[in-house]
């Protein structure tokens, strides 16, 4: 099955900028492009809090865009298609969320993402810059074995950590504080994703990687990278099956732990299908003793047009519900 | 000549400007076998980036020289490789403040300081058929050798030697990790990059010059 | 171009009700199942109100269940895939929507949903259940032409119509006045669609029409039904240059008027590609010296995952802003 | 026989959907070739349910028996058509209330009160290539003749010839109208049906039965 190749764009050079422009001017009241691909709060955050910022490649709208706003990040910094924006951009990024409590920088652990934040806190020492942290995010259990978690990919599940760092930064907290609030949702998320279609670059109109029409892959990054391997498609319920017990027993999940579910769709899998989806995995986690505190089923952090989902799960405390509950405004992200 | 001055650092920077351009399509088709094709044409953008930055710089300092290098690798190439090439001058950058010029072992451990940035960004040890395969035994070829002319000499043999030695290995750093023993009979793109680097400095310095 | 035949779905004839347990499991504090394939709120409006239902196909998710909630619908029925449900799931949902205000029931104009609509208040005439209106709801310009708008499609742009008519319907109004609601919102709405590809039926596995890989239809109905006709796929600004003109023509909207604005993803655009629509789109409104109040962009009325979008304008003024910016809190449509 | 009670009611719905039952594969072949294939299969179903629904009631009166056919094409064909099939019963459940039995005039006026229900829901006009085709004629034939035993033989013949008319006609409702000149050469389905209906009272009236 060939992906659309086709793309309603004008020239590739500018599909980045224009996307932004086209973001920032439909929601002129939650976020404004700050230049150098920036993408930040229309209103700044109180001084003295503590500023949250990520970097992001481009082709996974509504991430990161759409989770500028209250109660949510204070700044994206965007990059090309699936390419980590570069270290000054980086810079800026920090410079425009440090509002005096200093910066957190989120990184979704990929080589690219992480080397170049890593440079832009050289140059924030180089500059001057302090009161910098920066902290490493993953939760897909299909790139490395349990016992390396600290190898894996960030992918959707990282939902979780966007949202709730989001609530507990608008609170008067340290930088050190955030950053193990951070790392205690990282730890609790794990997550999965199937595929069934490739997607094609804006860029240059190519498929990004082949695949049959009757195949599916598990554990894809979200960039479309290899997983865990191909396998003939299987129905819903067949599909949960496979996924849920691999993502159980990684933590491990236990019965009675409460849990926060995403249904994260990769871009062009119908709700239809991920309702059907949720359906069986609910109840597999009934059976399974296991309670969801609530759950979020759509396209958050997509694969271009990639037929596909993923699955994520995050353990939850009270401290945890009262930051998910907490409310928030992003453009792609509201919580009443 | 035994002491180098931000005009000579300036120099170099525009001589690997003008070697790497010069090799762009070279350099893209060793990346279109091993990666996805593009190294040569965001390598010598940025080395393009770096000259002209400099040149618009006024007066610049060693370090200035050396920091809007690694500031066009890092931000004009993207990617992971972007960080890699631009941390070897970003490193160097500390060194070079407050300094009018270097001497040959000032020089060797400028470019230590580089590799060893490298190593740590990017985690690629000798072997894994990448730029390091290069550097490394360019950096021990020049610090092995008694004056500026002779170690320029020797540093380009050797990472020339270095790239060439990539092509009979399999990756296990890049792109190019994914595709096994496919990767063998290719020479790594960046480590062929780190070679002509070499070269344009060698072929530029004065005393070498033919 | 082929669209993606393999679905992740069990068997296709319990696809509606897993969907609908699926949904209701997820949202439990928004909507619930009420049998007869309708989906209600969890908490039904106060006793008096005007209560607002509507059958729709299903294949179109999130709408219209994700329009249950408050300061929207009181009750969805769901039918097969792009088919309307029959009059006595119907007449189930009116009986269930009715709080003693009447029940206002709302139809997106094709012939299966208007003639099992006036079916049901057939039904409800012989049940001798009162105070139950019908009122036909169309946007598509390309569907019939001009001075002929009582022929046309409901479509992606009756969004417009179901937030307002919901909030309108929160307050303390007769059945008439929600029905002149309606339709003055219907009145100033017109949308216009144009697709890449084609869609799959879960059912059957097989592609609903026939697309080439360079083609555009432009004027596709919410079912993949054509419109105006098929041309060369364009660019971004080129759809809109195209698109934007006969909306604006239609009704005609002109210079000082306000408007809303969706562009509604008909599944698998990608979002990056409806931002830089949406900049070319403000920037030829503002051309027209017409005034964006508020846009959404998104997925909100699918038609499975056929690669296209719809763009859609309506016409407000200080009473549609006010309904428009009312609170409402449905799955997929929150307005805080 | 000269009046009708809800006995005959309840054996013509049960007549009906044995006739449609047993054609079910050719009806399904009809709408293949105009439409979705799935007529045979959509009807039969919807007149089995009416039928066993009615079976189930206790001592129907003739508008119960009338209500439940129309309740089961409704909801059990779907769509446009399950609304115009379904309207035909529908519309004759208000005459039908507080009756015991109907003469011949009467039930003229009964399945005429259905032609115009299906006419003012479907908007369908004879030519149109619908189930119009067969109904219209079939009610002026069973209106002309003298008694029930000439009246729906004369109907059923009526029904089969305006079925077979629909074929050289191009169609204006239904599915089939997007086929344009291509919809000439095959019978319209629901024609189809509302003949082998006819034809399925006539087979089963007392006089009439060879
Ligand atoms: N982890 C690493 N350490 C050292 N060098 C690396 C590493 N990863 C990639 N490289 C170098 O980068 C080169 C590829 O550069 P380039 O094609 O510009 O980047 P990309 O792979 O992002 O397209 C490789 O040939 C290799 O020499
Ligand atoms: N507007 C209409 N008026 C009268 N009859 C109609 C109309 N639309 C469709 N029909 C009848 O319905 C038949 C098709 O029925 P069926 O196949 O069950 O429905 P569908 O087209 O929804 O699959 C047609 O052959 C035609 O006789
Ligand atoms: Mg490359
Ligand atoms: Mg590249
Ligand atoms: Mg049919
Ligand atoms: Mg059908």
């Amino acid at each position: 099955m060939a992906p659309r190749l086709h793309k309603l764009i004008n020239r590739p050079e500018d599909l980045v900028d224009e996307m932004l422009e086209g973001f920032c001017a439909a929601y002129a009241d939650i976020a404004r492009c700050g230049g150098d691909r920036l993408v930040m709060r229309a209103q700044p955050k109180a001084i003295g809090k503590v500023g949250l910022v990520m970097g992001s490649g481009s082709g996974h709208e509504p991430a990161m865009l759409g989770w500028v706003g209250e109660g949510l990040f204070d700044v994206v910094v965007a990059g090309e298609v699936f390419a980590a924006p570069g270290p000054e951009n980086m810079l800026a990024g920090i410079r425009a969320a440090d509002r005096g409590g200093g910066a957190l920088v989120c990184v979704s652990h990929h080589a690219g993402d992480r080397l170049n934040a890593e440079l832009a806190l050289e140059l924030c020492e180089i500059e001057g810059i302090e009161n910098v942290e920066m902290v490493l995010l993953y939760d897909d259990i299909s790139s490395a074995p349990k016992g390396r978690e600290a190898e894996r990919r960030g992918t959707a599940g990282l939902f979780f950590v966007w949202k709730m760092l989001g609530a507990y930064c608008e609170g008067d907290v340290s930088l050190a504080s955030a950053k193990a609030l951070a790392e205690k949702v990282r730890d609790n998320t794990r997550s999965l994703a199937v595929s069934l279609s490739s997607c094609a670059s804006p860029v240059t109109g190519q498929a990004m990687f082949e695949m049959g029409a009757d195949e599916m892959e598990i554990g894809m990054g979200l960039h479309g990278e290899k997983g865990m391997g191909r396998q003939k498609a299987l129905s819903a319920n067949e599909t949960i099956d496979l996924m849920l017990p691999l993502l159980l027993e990684d933590l491990p999940y236990r019965a009675g732990d409460e849990v926060l579910v995403l249904l994260n769709n990769s871009g062009s899998l119908t709700l239809m299908e991920l309702f059907i989806l949720y359906r069986h995995a609910a109840a597999r986690l009934a059976e399974a003793g296991i309670d969801v505190y609530r759950c979020w089923i759509g396209p958050y952090a997509t694969t271009l047009e990639t037929a596909g989902f993923a699955l994520a799960l995050c353990r939850v405390d009270e401290q945890l519900k009262a930051l998910w509950d907490a409310p928030a405004n992003g453009a792609y992200m509201k919580q009443l | 000549m035994t002491e180098i001055g931000a005009a000579e650092l300036s120099g170099m920077i525009a001589a690997m400007a003008a070697r790497v351009g010069a090799e762009r399509d070279q350099l893209n088709r060793l990346d279109a076998a091993l990666g996805d094709g593009d190294h040569g044409t965001s390598i010598s953008t940025a080395f393009e980036v770096a000259a002209a930055d400099i040149a618009a710089l006024e007066d610049p300092d060693m370090s200035a020289v050396w920091l809007a290098t690694a500031k066009a690798l890092m931000n004009r190439m993207g990617g992971a490789s972007g960080a890699i090439f631009g941390t070897f001058f970003l490193r160097g950058v500390s060194l070079l403040r407050e300094r009018d010029s270097l001497g040959k072992a000032e020089m060797s451990a400028l470019l230590a300081a580089g590799l060893a940035g490298v190593k740590a960004r990017g985690k690629a040890q000798a072997g894994d058929k990448t730029m390091v395969d290069a550097l490394e035994p360019a950096l021990r070829a020049f610090a092995a050798a008694d004056d500026f002319s002779a170690a320029w000499s020797a540093a380009a043999a050797a990472a020339s030697n270095g790239a060439e030695s990539t092509r009979d290995l399999a990756a296990r750093q890049g792109r190019a990790k994914y595709l096994g023993e496919r990767a063998i009979g290719h020479i790594d793109p960046g480590a062929m990059t780190v070679a002509l680097m070499f070269e344009a400095i060698d072929g530029c310095w004065p005393e070498n010059r033919e």
